[in-house]
C-alpha cells in the first residue's frame, strides 16, 4: 500500500482522531500512525470526561467556550455515535473559607472573559444537587459546563474518520521525523517510511521524543492521574463536579456508574513505568474525599480503578503550533490533563493549520517557542 | 505491542446472523450482533470493543464474557483468538464499597 | 506496613502446599483467601483423588483440604479468610480488603495461587435462571447442602462435567443427559463410566440449541452438530429440565499477575491467559511466583506439587535454604509432578486424538462416545481375566496417573509398576481373597469383584456404591449394565461398609451366571437416586 | 431441595432457623447460609430483572458473576450467593438497580 498521504498524523488519541476526521471531511488523504496496539489507549480514554469551561486558563477558555457553544451539542449526530454529552452544569465545591477564596478567584477571572459562571452558597448548591453534604458552604456554578464519554468520543472520531477513508495503523511506532529539503516530510517507523505534505504530531508525552528528532523540545512531564468507576445507580444527578481543593472530580454517567478522578497528592512522584500502574494509596484518598462531599455515596461499590499519564506542560497549557524551523510540522501536545473538553475544536484547528487555512480561533497563545527563563 | 495492524483492511460486508440477538455480556447486556458490528466499524481489539460497547465493564468486571467476546472478535477478523490480547487486570479484583476503600487500617 | 517473608494469595491446594513448605523452612507466611473456608475447590470435591500415595491418591478432596490446613496452622502460617486481595501494587505490596477495612501488606516474596474461573458458553436463553456453572452446582450441593435443581442437563464431558454429574446423582438429582459438542468424551473414561452405568445417556457431537423457559428454565433443546459445528436439521431433542449445568472448561485467573506487571502470554495448552514463568513458578518479576491453575489448568494433585515447588523456591530466594537444597528438593517434587503429567491426559496431549494406550491396546470407541466400555471389548484389557473363585475385574482402559489399586491389594494381585499411568494388570497366578480394598480404593470406581464359583446357577458381583440409602441385604432390585439398562433381577447378598473403604460401600448382588459380564450396577426397586 | 443426608459428607451442619422477607413473602432459612441458598430452598428462582427486563438468578454461586444480586436491607447489588443470611433481613427483587415496587 502506498505510504504517502496529504497529512500524516502521529498518535491516535482524541486529538489525532479528531484532526483526521475533520481533514478527511475536507477530502484530504490521511494516515494515522499509532504506537500502541489499541486506538486511543492514552489519556484520551483514561480521563474523567469533563467538558468544562469554568476554571480554565484564560488562554484556553475561548477554545472551551467555542466547543461548548458550537461543537459538543451536535457531536453525537455528526459522528453517528451517542457520545453521552450532558450539559447539566459544573459545580465546583468548597467547604472552607479558603476554598471559597480559591473559587472566587477562578470565577472572577472567567467572568471577565464572558463566561456565565457565578458563586453560590451551600443551600443553592444543595438545591441544584440535593445529595451534597451540609459541609459544603459554597460553590462556583457554571450552568453550561458538562461532561461526555471520552471512550466513545475518541473511538467515534476514529470510526467516522475510518469510514471517510482515513488509514489507521496501530502497532506502528514512530522513531523519527525527517526533513526533506528543509521541510518536514518523512515519518520513519521501525518497519516503514511514510511521507506526507504535512505532519501532525499529537502523540501526547511521546511527542517530546519524536519532536526532538527535528530539534524541537516541548517542556512537559508525565504526571500519573487515577480514575475510578462505581457500580451503576439509579439516576441521581448529571452535573459535573469538582472541588476547590481539586481532590476529586467526576460525574454520574448515563449508564448509572459514577466516574471519579482524583489524587493522593503523591501522584507526581509515582514510580513510572509502561504498564500505567495505579497506586495503592490513591483510591482510598479519592473515596475519603468523595464521602465528605457526598455521604450518600459511601455504600457504592468501586468496580475498577485505572490510571494514565497526563502530559503536563511547564505552564500547564498546551502546545498547538506550527514549527517555524520545520515547515510542515504541526505539534499538538502538552494538554496537561484538560484536553478532552476542547478536543473537537483542537481537531478543527489542526485540520485548518494542516490545510494552511486561517484558523477559527487564535492559536498564538499555544506557540511551541513560548518557554523562556524566569529572569530575562 | 508493536504488531502492525492495518485498520482499513476489508472485512467484507457485515452480514446479519440468526443468533445476533443473543446476549454475550450478561452484565451490560451487549449482544453478539453489536460486537460483530463494532468489529466491522473498526474496533479490532478486545479493549476497543470494551470501550465502545461496555462489554466486560459491568459488575462482574468482565470475568464471565471475556473469552466469549474474544472469540467473536477473532472470528470476525478471521484470526486466532490467541492473537488478541486479554483485558488488563485492574484493582479492585472484586467490587469494594467506597466507605471500605476509604477506611485504611491505621498502622499500629 | 506489616511485612511477611511470603504472602500467598489463595488458600487452595497450591497456596496451602506452598505455605507449608515455606513455613517449614522458617519463613513468616500469610495466606489470604476471599472465601470463608480455606481449601479452594478441595472442599467441593467429594470424590477420591487420582495419582499415587505421594499425591494423596484415593483420599477425598475435602479431606485433603483439612489435612493441608491443619499442617499450615501447626506451622504458624497466618491463614486469613474472608480476605479479598484487591490488588498487587508496586514493590510487592498486597492490598487486602478484610471486613470493612483496607489493609496494606508487603511480602518479600509473593506466590499467586488464585486458581481458575469457569469458562462459559452462550446459547439462546443462557441468561435464564436455572442455567448455572458446574462450579455453582458443586458449591450449592457440597458446601451448602442444597440441590441446584431436580432435573439437570450437563453440558461438557471433561472431568469437571463428569465429576459434577456424578455428584449431582449423589445429591439426589436426576441427570437427564451429558452433552458435549466434541465427538469424544473429554474427561477420564472411568468418570464417564460411573455416570453412564446409572443410566445417564451421553450425547456427543451435540450442543444446546436453546434453554426454554419464560422466567426460568423449564426445558432444553439440544441437537447434533456437523463438522462446522452447525446443528443438523432433524436431530433436535427436547428434555424437561429445571437446571442446565455448564462445564466447558476453566481459565487461569491471572488478573492479579497482570496488574502486578508480570509478563503474560496467551497459551491455549495452559488454558488461556497465563503468566510467563520458569520451572520454579517464578514470573518475570523476581520474587513473584505462581502455582496451581493460575499458571495452567491441571488437576488439584498437580497444583499441590507446584505449590510445594514455589514454596521451596521462595525459601531459597530469601536465603532460608542453600542452592543445593533447592535443587535437590525441587527436583524431588518435579519428579513427582512429572509422574502426573504422563499418559494420554498429559497437558501436552491436550486436544490430541489418542486411539492407542501406551501398551498398544485400542482405546474403546464406545467409552469415548457412550461413556462405557462395550461388553465385547472388556476382555482385552490386562485387568480383566477370567479365573476361578472371587477375583477383581479391573475395567481400566486408559493411561491415567493412578495406582491405589496396586497399593491396596494385600496379596499383590494387581500390578502397575513404576509408571503410574500404566494399565493395571491382574496377575491371575495370585490368589484374591475378596477383601474389596481395590474396589473401594479405585478413584474411578472401575474395579468389581466377581465370583462365578460360589453357586452353580448364580454369580456374585460386588460393585462400589456411593449413594443413599444403602440397599438392604435380602432386598431385590434391578441389575444394570454399563449403560444403565436393566439386564435382570438381582438380590443383595452383602453390603460392606468398613472405615478403610471411606464411604465407598461394597454391595454384592447375586445374578444369573450369564449376566456376570454385563452387570455393573444395582438399582433399588424404590426410586433412590 | 435440601440434601438431608449426603452419601459422602453425611449430615451437613446448619445454624438455627431464621425468618426473613422477600418482597411480600415471609421465608425461612438457616442463619449464616448464603441468602441464595435459602431462596433456592424456598423455590425462588428469579433474583432480579435487568434494566431490559431479562430475569436472572444464581449463575456462578461464588460471588463472581453478580447475576444473583438483590436489594438487601435497602442496599442494591448485594451478591446473595456469598452474603450470609440473618434473621429479619428484608430482601427485594431487583429491577435494574432498584427494588421491585411492593404491591
Amino acid at each position: 500500500m502506498e505510504n504517502h498521504a496529504d497529512i500524516i498524523i502521529i498518535g491516535s488519541g482524541v486529538m489525532g482522531n479528531a484532526a483526521a476526521y475533520y481533514l478527511a471531511k475536507e477530502g484530504k488523504s490521511v494516515i494515522v500512525l499509532e504506537k500502541g496496539d489499541h486506538i486511543g489507549d492514552g489519556g484520551s480514554t483514561r480521563n474523567g470526561g469533563g467538558v468544562r469551561q469554568s476554571g480554565r486558563h484564560p488562554a484556553e477558555l475561548p477554545l472551551a467556550m467555542y466547543s461548548v457553544q458550537n461543537l459538543w451539542p451536535g457531536l453525537s449526530e455528526e459522528l453517528g455515535v451517542d457520545v453521552e454529552y450532558y450539559q447539566e452544569g459544573n459545580l465546583r465545591l468548597g467547604k472552607t473559607k479558603q476554598h471559597l477564596d480559591i473559587l472566587r478567584g477562578l470565577t472572577e477571572r472567567s467572568k471577565e472573559l464572558g463566561l456565565d459562571v457565578k458563586m453560590i452558597d451551600g443551600d443553592v448548591a444543595r438545591s441544584i444537587n440535593p445529595y451534597l453534604s451540609d459541609e459544603v458552604i459554597g460553590a462556583s456554578w457554571c450552568p453550561t459546563d458538562g461532561h461526555a464519554n471520552p471512550l466513545l468520543v475518541t473511538l467515534a472520531y476514529y470510526k467516522k474518520a475510518r469510514e471517510l477513508g482515513v488509514r489507521f495503523i496501530t502497532g506502528e511506532e514512530v522513531t523519527e521525523i525527517r526533513k526533506v529539503k528543509g521541510k518536514a516530510q518523512k515519518v520513519i517507523t521501525e518497519n516503514n517510511i511514510y511521507d506526507g505534505d504535512k505532519i501532525i504530531l499529537a502523540a501526547g508525552l511521546e511527542s517530546r521524543k519524536i519532536a526532538q528528532t527535528v530539534g524541537v523540545d516541548v517542556p512537559m512531564n508525565p504526571v500519573l492521574l487515577e480514575v475510578l468507576v462505581t457500580e451503576p445507580q439509579p439516576e441521581m444527578f448529571y452535573q459535573m463536579l469538582g472541588t476547590a481543593e481539586a481532590d476529586f472530580y467526576g460525574h454520574q454517567s448515563n449508564h448509572g456508574s459514577f466516574v471519579f478522578g482524583g489524587t493522593s497528592g503523591l501522584d507526581a512522584f509515582a514510580i513510572k513505568d509502561d504498564s500505567k500502574p495505579t497506586m495503592s494509596i490513591t483510591a482510598p484518598a479519592i473515596c475519603r474525599g468523595i464521602i465528605k462531599y457526598f455521604p450518600n455515596l459511601k455504600e457504592l461499590k468501586i468496580i475498577r480503578t485505572w490510571s494514565g499519564y497526563i502530559d503536563d506542560c511547564a505552564d500547564h497549557i498546551p502546545v498547538i503550533s506550527h514549527v517555524d524551523e520545520v515547515p510542515g510540522l504541526i505539534i499538538a501536545c502538552a494538554f496537561s490533563g484538560h484536553g478532552f473538553g476542547i478536543s473537537p475544536i483542537v481537531g478543527i484547528l489542526l485540520s485548518e493549520m494542516a490545510m494552511d487555512k486561517e484558523t477559527t480561533l487564535d492559536v498564538s497563545p499555544f506557540r511551541y517557542n513560548r518557554f523562556k527563563a524566569k529572569i530575562q | 505491542m508493536g504488531k502492525i495492524n492495518e485498520r482499513t483492511r476489508d472485512l467484507g460486508h457485515f452480514l446479519e446472523m440468526a443468533d445476533d440477538d443473543i446476549i454475550i455480556c450478561r452484565c451490560e447486556e451487549v449482544t453478539k450482533g453489536e460486537i460483530r458490528r463494532a468489529v466491522h466499524e473498526g474496533m479490532f481489539t478486545l479493549q476497543e470493543v470494551r470501550k465502545f460497547l461496555r462489554t466486560g465493564m459491568g459488575l462482574c468486571q468482565g470475568q464471565t464474557c471475556g473469552k466469549l467476546v474474544k472469540g467473536i472478535i477473532a472470528r470476525e477478523l478471521n484470526i486466532s483468538p490467541n492473537e488478541l490480547e486479554s483485558s488488563t487486570g485492574r484493582a479492585p479484583m472484586r467490587p469494594v464499597e467506597m466507605q471500605v476503600m476509604a477506611n485504611e487500617r491505621k498502622e499500629g | 506496613m506489616k511485612r511477611y517473608d511470603l504472602i500467598i494469595v489463595g488458600a487452595g491446594p497450591a497456596g496451602l502446599s506452598a505455605s507449608i513448605e515455606a513455613a517449614k523452612r522458617g519463613l513468616s507466611v500469610a495466606i489470604f483467601d476471599e472465601n470463608s473456608r480455606p481449601g479452594g475447590q478441595l472442599f467441593k470435591q467429594v470424590h477420591k483423588f487420582f495419582g499415587s500415595k505421594e499425591h494423596k491418591a484415593k483420599i477425598r478432596g475435602f479431606r485433603i483440604g483439612d489435612e493441608l490446613l491443619s499442617a499450615a496452622n501447626a506451622l504458624g502460617v497466618d491463614v486469613v479468610l474472608n480476605a479479598i486481595v484487591i490488588g498487587i501494587y508496586q514493590n510487592k505490596e498486597v492490598v487486602v480488603n478484610i471486613d470493612d477495612e483496607i489493609v496494606h501488606y508487603k511480602g518479600d516474596t509473593v506466590i499467586v495461587a488464585t486458581g481458575a474461573s469457569e469458562n462459559m458458553i452462550n446459547f439462546r436463553g443462557w441468561t435464564l435462571p436455572g442455567v448455572i456453572g458446574a462450579g455453582a452446582a458443586q458449591t450449592m450441593m457440597n458446601l451448602h447442602g442444597i440441590k441446584p435443581g431436580e432435573r439437570v442437563l450437563m453440558l461438557g464431558s471433561g472431568n469437571v462435567g463428569l465429576v459434577v454429574s456424578y455428584q449431582l446423582l449423589q445429591a439426589g438429582c436426576e441427570v437427564v443427559a451429558v452433552v458435549d459438542a466434541a465427538p469424544r468424551i473429554g474427561g477420564y473414561g472411568v468418570h464417564a463410566a460411573k455416570v453412564a452405568r446409572t443410566g445417564v445417556p451421553f450425547y456427543l457431537s451435540h450442543t444446546i440449541i436453546k434453554a426454554v423457559g419464560d422466567k426460568y428454565v423449564t426445558g432444553v433443546e439440544i441437537g447434533e452438530v456437523d463438522k462446522e459445528w452447525k446443528i443438523i436439521k432433524g436431530t433436535e431433542k427436547y428434555f424437561n429440565v429445571d437446571t442446565i449445568c455448564l462445564a466447558v472448561g476453566l481459565s487461569p485467573m491471572s488478573q492479579l499477575l497482570q496488574m502486578a506487571g508480570c509478563d503474560i502470554v496467551e497459551d491455549p495448552k495452559r488454558g488461556g491467559t497465563v503468566p510467563v514463568c520458569n520451572h520454579y513458578g517464578e514470573t518475570s518479576i523476581k520474587g513473584i511466583y505462581v502455582a496451581g491453575d493460575v499458571s495452567g489448568i491441571e488437576e488439584a494433585s498437580s497444583a499441590m506439587i507446584e505449590g510445594r515447588i514455589a514454596g521451596i523456591a521462595a525459601s531459597y530466594y530469601l536465603g532460608y535454604i542453600e542452592e543445593d537444597e533447592l535443587i535437590k528438593e525441587a527436583y524431588e517434587q518435579e519428579k513427582s509432578l512429572e509422574k502426573l503429567r504422563q499418559g494420554m491426559f498429559a497437558p501436552e496431549n491436550k486436544g490430541k486424538e489418542i486411539l492407542k494406550t501406551d501398551e498398544g491396546y485400542d482405546v474403546s470407541i464406545s467409552l469415548l462416545r457412550n461413556g462405557y466400555l462395550d461388553e465385547r471389548e472388556v476382555d482385552k484389557y490386562p485387568g480383566v481375566k477370567r479365573t476361578k473363585g472371587v477375583h477383581p475385574v479391573i475395567e481400566c482402559s486408559q493411561n491415567i496417573p493412578c495406582n491405589p489399586c496396586q497399593d491396596s491389594c494385600p496379596k499383590n494381585c494387581i500390578k502397575i509398576g513404576q509408571d503410574i499411568t500404566a494399565l493395571p494388570i491382574f496377575d491371575d497366578t495370585t490368589t484374591c481373597i475378596g477383601c474389596g480394598m481395590c474396589v473401594a480404593s479405585c478413584s474411578g470406581q472401575a474395579i468389581f469383584l466377581i465370583d462365578n464359583d460360589r453357586e452353580k446357577e448364580y454369580s456374585y458381583v460386588t460393585i462400589p456404591y456411593e449413594f443413599l440409602p444403602l440397599p438392604e441385604v435380602g432386598s431385590k432390585g434391578d441389575a444394570l449394565d454399563r449403560s444403565g439398562a436393566v439386564v435382570c433381577e438381582a438380590e443383595v447378598v452383602e453390603v460392606k461398609s468398613i472405615k478403610a473403604y471411606d464411604k465407598t460401600h461394597l454391595v454384592t448382588i447375586k445374578i444369573p451366571k450369564e449376566m456376570s459380564l454385563s452387570t455393573r450396577f444395582f438399582k433399588q426397586l424404590k426410586e433412590v437416586y | 431441595m435440601r440434601i438431608i443426608e449426603h452419601p459422602i459428607l453425611g449430615e451437613l451442619k446448619k445454624e438455627k432457623k431464621v425468618t426473613f422477607t422477600v418482597d411480600d413473602k415471609v421465608i425461612e432459612g438457616h442463619a449464616g447460609e448464603p441468602i441464595a441458598v435459602a431462596l433456592r430452598a424456598a423455590g425462588l428462582m428469579v433474583h432480579r430483572h435487568t434494566k431490559n427486563g431479562s430475569p436472572r438468578g444464581i449463575f456462578c454461586a461464588i460471588g463472581r458473576c453478580t447475576d444473583c444480586v438483590m436489594v438487601v436491607n435497602g442496599k442494591p447489588n448485594v451478591r446473595t450467593c456469598v452474603t450470609p443470611l440473618e434473621e429479619g433481613m428484608v430482601i427485594r427483587t431487583q429491577y435494574g438497580v432498584s427494588p421491585k415496587p411492593l404491591t
